[in-house]
Formats: C-alpha cells, structure tokens, sequence
C-alpha cells in the first residue's frame, strides 16, 4: 500500500560534500517490500517548489519504524530539505516502486553491487539483505572525488568493497567498470548515472542483472506518464514501462537504457 | 438534492470535482488512494485511433508555482481503452469524459464514434488544445473555423453530449469558444496548457526532450479565471473550469468566474487526496460564504 | 572590456541589467537604494502624449508566483518627463529607454519624435502591448499589420533606435515579431504581461477595479523563455528579454534562448536591491558556467 | 532613509482573536521619524507569498532598538506571519511613508484618537507621543466584537479611552461616531476602515484632521503607481497622491477616500 504520510525528522547529517543522511519516523516502512524502492518527498508546504522529490529509501527498521535516505544537495528542493532539522515534518509519499529482487541472487552465490555517486544509497539495505540470506556481495562504488566519497565503511562490513573516484583522489582513479574487470560474480545490481548502466549492460551482457534507472517525475505513481521507458522487444512501438510504477528496478535488456 | 450536485449536458454530476485529463490516467493509480466513486467525474487521459508513445523525456520541468509537460499523448489507444480501460473503471459509480485527440479529423471522428459507444462514457472533452503533439492538436485549437468544423463533425456522430477543450495560447478565446459553440458544442472545457519552456542552465538547452511543453499549476490560475469570466458571458453553454486548482476556495474562484464544474490537474501529483479532500471541504465553505449550493456561485463576479 | 559590457542599437550598456518600465518609475525611488549609474539602463513608465491618472483602485492583486497589475500607465505626461524626469535622471550615468504609449498612431508619434530628443534618451521601447487600457493597446499588439504599421510611423520621427515590445497574449509571437522587423524596429522587447484575474472569495467579484490585469513575476518565466526563444531564431534584430527574472541564474536562462540583454520588473518590489545584487553576481555564475562574455550565452539554446 | 534589514523576532503574542502582536529587533528604528509610519516584510523567503505586506510600527523604542507591529491573521502571508518565532529572522523594508503630525497638536489641546479594528495600532505610538509631548488625548477604538479588542488597558494608561463594539459584546454598542458624538477635542487623528474616515471627514470637515490611508500594495516606496489616490483639489485629473510614499497619513480634505 502507498501511503501520503507526515513523517518526523529523526536526524538529518552531512556525510559528505553536500551529501545528507536523512532518517525519518515513517509507518510506511511496514509496507516496504524490497530494497530499492523510493518514496517522493514534498519539500516545502506552499508552492515554492511545488512538485515532489523523488528519493530512495537507503535502509529501514521496521522495529524502530524508520527509514533513512542519503540524498546530495542539488537544486530547489534539496537545497531546502537539507535546511530541515529533526523534529521538523516532512509529507512523504511511498513506498513507491518495485526494488532489487533479492530471491534472484540463491545463497552461496556472488552478487555484484555497483553504485555511481548518487546511486550508491539504495544499494546498502540491498547489501544488508543479501548479506543476512547469505549472498556473498561485492560492492563497488564510484564517486566523483574523496571529498564525496560516503558508506564506504558501512558496505566494507557487508563484503569486499572498492572505491573508485573520476579524479583518483581516492582509491582507484577510473570508473567503476574499470574495478569490475579484475572481479568474479554470478549477478549484478546497479544504480547510478545512465552511462554508468549502459556500460555495465554491454559489457556484462551475459549476466543476470538488475538496473535502477532515474526519470524526471511528475505524480511518482503511475497516472502521468512522464518516466516512460520504451522496451527493448518494441522500441519503435508503443508499449513501455514506467520507472516510477513499474521500476525503477529492471532487468537489463528489459527496457531501453 | 446535494449542495453540490450538478446537471451539466449528459453529466449528472454528485458533485463538481473531475480529476483532469492526463493528470489521472485512466485511474487506475488513484484507485489504490480513495474510492473513484467519490469523484464527480473522471476525465481520462486522451486516446487516440491508434496506441501512441508520445516524446522522447524528460517530460516534466518544474517552473515556480507551476511545471512544464511534453507527454505528447501518450495512451494505449482505442481499442485498448474501449475494450480494457473503460471495463475497469466501469466498477465505480462515476461517469467518465473520454478525452479526444488525434492529428487529422479523421482520427477525432473515428475515435469519437467508438468510445462515445461505451456504457460509462457519458461525454466527451475534445482535446483541440494540446501543444505537445507536431501535427494537428494546435491548428484545431487556434483557428475559429477549423475548430467549428471539427466540432460539428464530431458532433454528428458521437452518441454522448461533447465538450470542447480550449487551448489558452490564442489570441482571442472568445471567438474560439463562439466558434465551437456555433459548432455544435455542449460544454466547453478551459483552460489547456500554456506553452512554455525551460532550458538547463548547465548545457544551456532545453531541459524537456521536447523542447517546450505545456504549462500548469497554481502559476496559470490567473490566465484561467481571466479566460472563463470572459468565456462565460460571450457563450450560453456550460464550462467547466480548471487551471491551478488545489483547494475549495479555488474551485469557487472558477465558479464565480463563471465554471459549472472544475477539473483538477497538477494538483493530484503534489497531493493524491487532492480531489477527496476539496469534496470533503466544499460544504463548510459554502456555509462561511452563505451559499445553500454551489451552482449558486456560477457566474457571480459578472451577473 | 567588461565581461558583462553590452552593445545594443543605441544603447552602450555596462551590463544586461536593466529595469523594466513600470516597475521602476522614473528612478528616483530606487535611487535612495543605490547608485543608479551600476545599472546598464533604465526603463522608464510609459509615456503618453498627455497625463494619465489612470485606473481606479485597487490596481494590483498577488497571485500564486505572479502579481496582477492594472496601472492604466498612469504617467505625468510627455512634457513633465521631458522637462523634470529627464533632466533628473542625467545626473546619473546611464541610458534611458524612454517607453511609450498612446491611444492612436499620432499619440505614438507625438511622443516618439519629443522624447527621442532628450540627451538621455539613447532608445525607445514602443509599449505596444499594455493589457491595462482601453483604446489602442491592445490591437497595436495583437494585429502584426498595425503593428508594423505603427512601428514604422515611429521609426520616421524617432531619432533614437527604436525597440518594440510585444504582447505574450497572441496566437503567434513569432509573427508579430516579423512584422515590427520589418516595420523597421531597431530590436525587440519581450514580454509584457499575460492577461489575467483574481476574484475575491467574500464578495465575488474581481480584485482589480479594471477587473483584468497583467499578470507578471516568475510565474510567466515559462512563456517568456519559450517566447524568446521562438522569437529569437526567427528575426535579426537583438531581443530584451523580461518576464519573472529574479536571480543571475534566471538572467542566464533568457540569454540562452536568445536575449542580448534583459529587464528586471516584478522582482524589484519584493527586492529593491535585486539589479544591484544580479549584477554583482552575474561574472562569478559566468566563471562557474565557463564564459567569458555573457554575449557567448546568446541563443544557446538554439545555436 | 529606508532601510532593507534583516531582523530578528523577539516576540510573537496572540493578544485577541487572530490578532498577534509582533516584536522585532531593527536598526531601522533609527530613522522612524513619526508615528503612523509603516514596514513592508517578506514574509517567505521563497516565492510564496511573493509580494510584501504592508505593516503599521504600533509602537517603537530607540534605546533598545526594537520595535512592535500588531497585525490580524487573515490571508496567505499574514498566516505564514504569525506561524513565526522568536529568533527566527524577518526581512523588512522600513521605515515607509508619512506618519501623523504631532506638532499639528499643541500643549494643553486635547486631541482625538479614533482607531477602527486594525487601524488601532499606529495610534498607540502617536498616543504616546502626543502624553508625552502635553497633549491631552482622547481614544475611541472600534472593533467588531469583544473577541477582537486589544490595547484597552495600554489606551487608557495614556487618556480617556472608549471602546465601541460593532455587536455590542462589549463597551459601547455602535460605531465609533456613536462615541464621538459627545466628545469635546480640537483635533482627530485616526486610522481605519474607509467607511469610518469617510465619515469622521464628514461628520467633522470643521476640525483639524489626519487620516491614515489603506490600499494596495506592490512596491511601497512610491515606484509601482499601484497605490495612488486622487487629490480633492483635482478630482478628474491627473494630480495623485500614493499612499506609500505621501502617506499613509493624509491631512483630511486632501485626497478623496
Ligand atoms: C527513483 C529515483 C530515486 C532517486 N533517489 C535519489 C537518492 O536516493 N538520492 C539523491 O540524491 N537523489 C536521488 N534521485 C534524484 C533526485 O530525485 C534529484 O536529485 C532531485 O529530485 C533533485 O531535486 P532538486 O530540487 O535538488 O533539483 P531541481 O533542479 O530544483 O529539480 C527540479 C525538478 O527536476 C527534477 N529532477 C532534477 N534532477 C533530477 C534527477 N536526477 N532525477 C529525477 N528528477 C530530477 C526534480 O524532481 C524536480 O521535479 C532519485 C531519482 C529518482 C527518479
Ligand atoms: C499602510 C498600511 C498599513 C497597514 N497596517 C496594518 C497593521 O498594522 N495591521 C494589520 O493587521 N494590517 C495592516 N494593514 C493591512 C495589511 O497590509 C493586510 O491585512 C495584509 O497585507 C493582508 O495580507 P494577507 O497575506 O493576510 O492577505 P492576502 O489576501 O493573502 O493578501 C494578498 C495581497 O493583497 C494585499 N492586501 C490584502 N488585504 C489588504 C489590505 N487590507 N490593505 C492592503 N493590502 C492588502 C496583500 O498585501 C497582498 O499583496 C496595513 C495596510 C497598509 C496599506
Ligand atoms: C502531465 C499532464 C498531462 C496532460 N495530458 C492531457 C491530455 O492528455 N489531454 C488534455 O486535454 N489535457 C491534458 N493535460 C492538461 C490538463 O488536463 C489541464 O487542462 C491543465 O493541466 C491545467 O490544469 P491544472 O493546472 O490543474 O493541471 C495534461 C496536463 C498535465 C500536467
Ligand atoms: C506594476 C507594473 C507596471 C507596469 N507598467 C508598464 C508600463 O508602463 N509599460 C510597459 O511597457 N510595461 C509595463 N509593465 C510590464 C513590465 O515592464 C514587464 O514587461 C513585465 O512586468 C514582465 O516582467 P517581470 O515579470 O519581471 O515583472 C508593468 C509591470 C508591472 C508589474
Ligand atoms: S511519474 Fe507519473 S507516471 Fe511515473
Ligand atoms: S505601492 Fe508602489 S507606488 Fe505605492
């Protein structure tokens, strides 16, 4: 069930350059289904901006009834929700979407997380998960520089964790595609910037893989149509997906990237 | 009766809160948020003869107190709509306004014709007004004549009361909205969005795929209220109003501009229980304004 | 030379910042705020041949993002401005581009040869697009014959450059835009405000005692980009650009789609130190952006 | 000199229904010169509400560099008003305008203070400064009902002070002219509702008169021409007054109200 939900601030943090850790007391985590899921935050109370956000939930206690996010600070609304303190509200709409499916990776497995900047929060309660089913995971995240480097010692506790910065002011200089060649997995998960998931779907076309993808959103629940993606098996046609209903979440080849 | 009940041609309405077109697919999604049949009428996302894709996104951009679309009409179709959408939505206790669209009159014809045919579409709402589509869509919307004729051919073979949606980027409106009245048209339906544009001031180009789309919101209220005063005393159909809508007083705004009913839009995006929560609202703010029922307020800022 | 230095027909500019008529009357307000002489030029309050008081009260409403306007360019006439406002405004060191506004075409012309003769004088804007009067206004803007018309008229007795300003309330800007380029218009200015209204929830009727009014602020921002930038690819004259800029960000914006410089209206009564302010901050948001000169933003967008 | 100042909120009270007292710390006292002066705020610090509202200074103390404003919850921006705290920070334009003239009273005359419902305020300070100045004054003040009367006791500490209740809920039941009528005073000061000045300029054209203007607003400091008034003298032409920038306060017979 999707709830509209008044949720209070527990803690909001600077983990990095303009990176914020939120965490939020939510009923709606009981309605949670899978790692990756999002919810859609209305920032302000006015107009002022008017539509909502759309974040990930980057781990959740359903015992403690609370969700965390880590978003960067960017535009508008980020710059505005990193301005709120704890105690304050916050009208957030979610669960919303279909997550990692977590049963496609069998215990005693490898499973490959790949995060770039941005795309590396919904990534750890997916690492929480499969670690505590017992999926071996790998993760390897990749940021622009050491100064927005976050969580690297939160998924070192799951698994075998890499770094790598565009610069090379931190671990490996490169991209994370270059950490991923040397690496051994039977499955891939994925979230970050769209070249980042069409490099790893060519390259890795021979492998089970789950990509997270990212839209411009209006109503973050299906009735828009604003986030369509078009499908692989009918690209000229018109059948697509929807990235806020139907995803974000795909399975690479699914839809067109 | 209720306060809020309203009779418009074929629409016989609990009350006058119609979620607008494209902003409500085929409702489906709100289901999961309150009971459809609350609703005082669903107008569903434009179909076309044939299943369409629409633009290249991004199709959103936010604008202060506003934002852009380019969906570019994006739907499953005719006949995926008649045989599919329109079953489902037929559980609830809500009458449907199928909204129009195509590129020549052709399509509007053939479309009109089928989906007019089906039980719970109790009128139509032709979209001459969308400015996300290349062909057709805008020339329907801005040229008198043109939009006369089209009416009047579509007219002639709907089976249910039709509703023309006017475009606000015109010179004009009235004329528009005496054009399609002389057509044949039952009601109209105003505003459609403003074109507009935003450019990503990184690369410097626009930030919709589309390049410009259509603006809606609180940021158009003023446009639309403007346009219906004006509408309301030039023609002798019914409009029904929309524009910015996302509270009860705005709703009375419409009406004493001169609406019988209103749609909401963008509204439902920055809050699902929009629509649930202005029904619920509408009577205690008839009371504080000392109205016994809503058609009352229709038209008071010029009679 | 400036990173911010503009060269415009008649106009020499120290930077793109200009205040819109209207919003900013004769200077003399702002003037107790900062130095005028920072700005790139003024835009004074139309100018009619003789006084006007204007419309009755109230004269401006708030909407969401915007403000209604209904001044009725109320002005002290053409020989208090040459005589007193003028003379006043040449102790500071900056351009004026005197905005004028009439009934009929002589109106026009009467102001256009007297006022064009100040010293300070370096433009004119021809308001051919206020919502707010009667008689004149609003056919100069809307119908491109009349509009080149006119415009050419002016161009005969004017001994300044000549820019028109056009109304956002038309079909199609582009061709009006045409038609005042090839009625021999210096450059363009653009927009002016979108026509709209406000009723009041209590009695009914509108807020505005002209009932409509120009609706401006960054609501309109949306229109005015997509505006600039159809206008823009489609003539050879330079374009000021207005419409909702409050930020050097928002300043950007317009000269990616196509303006060579911009007006600033609405924002100074929420901020009457936001032209100082965007042109202190202007070169910084160039170094974050990658220019050099704010001329390689031109037409972006586009380009 | 106006001044566009960023001040701090000392106190926020709710001293009748919907009315709310309002305390700010302001260099810009500095430059009150009169009473019946007015500030301009920014309520948002986005674009909702965009414009400024209009406040009245109700009264001001240089020493501590503060100064009050009292103000009822109506619309948009003075509900977002009354929802701050002290410490939070407001951004005013101010001192504005004309204010009353207090040495068109002399020592030893008496002089009439009639304040309709929100037009109350401004002639709390003119009060004090006609008591400390020897003048004798009278208030009168109207308000619609006894849930809306405020600063009956401040009132009375400076003179004799009649309340009117529109409903007759409390003090006199009528209009303030009901009041006035068996008054003796050599001059009137007052600020209010238009119905209220109009019929103060009437009932007593023979009397030496101030009034405080409303209307409005977009600038506030005499650029927009939003808030002009015609001149009495002039009446079909082109010779205006604004309210802002020439008034508020206006001698009576001045303008047409
Ligand atoms: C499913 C999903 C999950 C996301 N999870 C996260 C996350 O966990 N952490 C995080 O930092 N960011 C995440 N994002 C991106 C985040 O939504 C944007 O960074 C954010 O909306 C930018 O808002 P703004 O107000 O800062 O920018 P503005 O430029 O003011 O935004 C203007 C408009 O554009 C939209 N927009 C801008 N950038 C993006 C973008 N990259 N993706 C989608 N819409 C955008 C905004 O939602 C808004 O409607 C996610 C996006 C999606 C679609
Ligand atoms: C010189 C002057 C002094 C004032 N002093 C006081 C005071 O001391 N205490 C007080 O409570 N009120 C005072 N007012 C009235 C006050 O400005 C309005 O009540 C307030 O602006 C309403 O804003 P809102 O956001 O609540 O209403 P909204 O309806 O949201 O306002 C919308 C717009 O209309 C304008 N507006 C609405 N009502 C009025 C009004 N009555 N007068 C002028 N503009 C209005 C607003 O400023 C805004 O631009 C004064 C007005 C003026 C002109
Ligand atoms: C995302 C989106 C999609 C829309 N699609 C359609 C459509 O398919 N047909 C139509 O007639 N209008 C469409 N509209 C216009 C709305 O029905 C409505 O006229 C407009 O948005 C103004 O109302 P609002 O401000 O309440 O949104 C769409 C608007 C939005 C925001
Ligand atoms: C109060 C007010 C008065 C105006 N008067 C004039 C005018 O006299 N002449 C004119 O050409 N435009 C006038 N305008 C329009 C502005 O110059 C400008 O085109 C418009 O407001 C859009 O810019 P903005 O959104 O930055 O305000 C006026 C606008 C406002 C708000
Ligand atoms: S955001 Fe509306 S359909 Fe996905
Ligand atoms: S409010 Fe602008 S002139 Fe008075």
């Amino acid at each position: 069930m999707i709830r509209k939900e008044i949720c209070k601030i527990i803690s909001q943090k600077l983990i990095a350059e303009n990176i914020y850790e939120l965490t939020v007391k939510a009923e709606m985590v009981h309605d949670i289904t899978e790692p990756g899921q999002f919810v859609h935050i209305r920032v302000g109370n006015g107009l002022d901006p008017l539509l909502r956000r759309p974040i990930s939930i980057s781990s959740y206690d359903v015992t403690e009834e609370q969700f965390t996010m880590i978003y960067r600070k960017d535009g508008k609304g980020t710059s505005q929700l990193a301005s709120r303190v704890p105690g304050m509200e916050l009208d957030i709409l979610g669960p919303l979407g279909n997550g990692f499916p977590i049963n496609e990776a069998s215990i005693g497995e490898t499973a490959l997380l790949v995060g770039g900047g941005i795309g590396v929060p919904p990534l750890y309660e997916l690492a929480k998960q499969l670690t505590a089913k017992g999926v071996k995971v790998i993760n390897v995240l990749g940021f622009q520089a050491e100064s927005a480097v976050f969580y690297e010692q939160e998924f070192s506790e799951l698994g075998e964790t890499y770094v790598a910065t565009a610069d090379g002011s931190y671990g490996v200089k490169g991209f994370v595609t270059d950490v991923i060649k040397d690496l051994q997995f039977d499955c891939v998960y994925s979230c970050g910037p769209t070249p980042m998931l069409r490099a790893l779907e060519q390259q890795y076309s021979h492998k089970k893989m789950f990509l997270s993808l990212e839209e411009r959103m209006g109503c973050g629940v299906g009735a828009c149509f604003a986030c369509v993606c078009k499908k692989v098996d009918d690209p000229s046609g018109a059948s697509y997906k929807k990235v806020c209903s139907d995803g974000p979440v795909f399975r690479a080849g699914e839809v067109i990237i | 009766m209720s306060r809020l009940h309203v009779e418009l041609p074929g629409l016989s309405l609990k009350n006058p809160i119609i979620p607008a077109s494209g902003c409500f697919g085929f409702g489906r999604e709100y289901s999961q948020f309150y009971d459809l049949s609350i609703l005082g009428a669903i107008m569903i996302k434009a179909t076309t003869a044939e299943p369409r894709f629409g633009n290249p996104t991004p199709r959103v951009a936010e604008t202060s107190a506003g934002m852009l679309n380019a969906i570019g009409l994006q739907n499953p179709g005719l006949e995926k709509v008649v045989s599919e959408e329109l079953p489902w939505l037929s559980q609830y206790d809500v009458p449907i306004i199928a909204n129009v669209a195509g590129s020549l009159e052709e399509d509007y014809v053939k479309v009109a014709r089928e989906i007019s045919k089906a039980p719970n579409v109790h009128a139509l709402e032709l979209n001459i007004s969308c400015p996300n589509v290349k062909t057709g869509g805008i020339a329907f919307g801005t040229i008198p004549e043109v939009a006369m004729q089209l009416t009047r051919r579509v007219k002639e073979v709907s089976e249910v009361p039709v509703y023309v949606k006017l475009s606000p980027n015109v010179t004009n409106i009235v004329e528009m909205a005496k054009a399609v009245e002389d057509g044949g048209a039952d009601g109209i339906t105003m505003i459609n969005t403003l074109v507009g544009m935003r450019l990503n001031l990184k690369t410097g180009k626009p930030i919709l795929a589309n390049r410009t789309g259509g603006l809606s919101g609180p940021a158009v209220k003023p446009v639309a209220i403007r346009m219906v005063y004006e509408v309301s005393q030039a023609v002798n159909i019914p409009i029904i109003g929309m524009g910015g809508i996302e509270s009860a007083e705005d709703v009375i705004e419409f009406f004493y501009a001169g609406a019988s009913a209103v749609a909401v839009g963008t509204a439902n995006f920055v809050n699902p229980f929009v629509c649930p929560e202005i029904i619920e609202q509408l009577p205690e703010l008839l009371n504080q304004l000392g109205f016994e029922h809503i058609s009352e307020c229709t038209g008071r800022s010029w009679k």
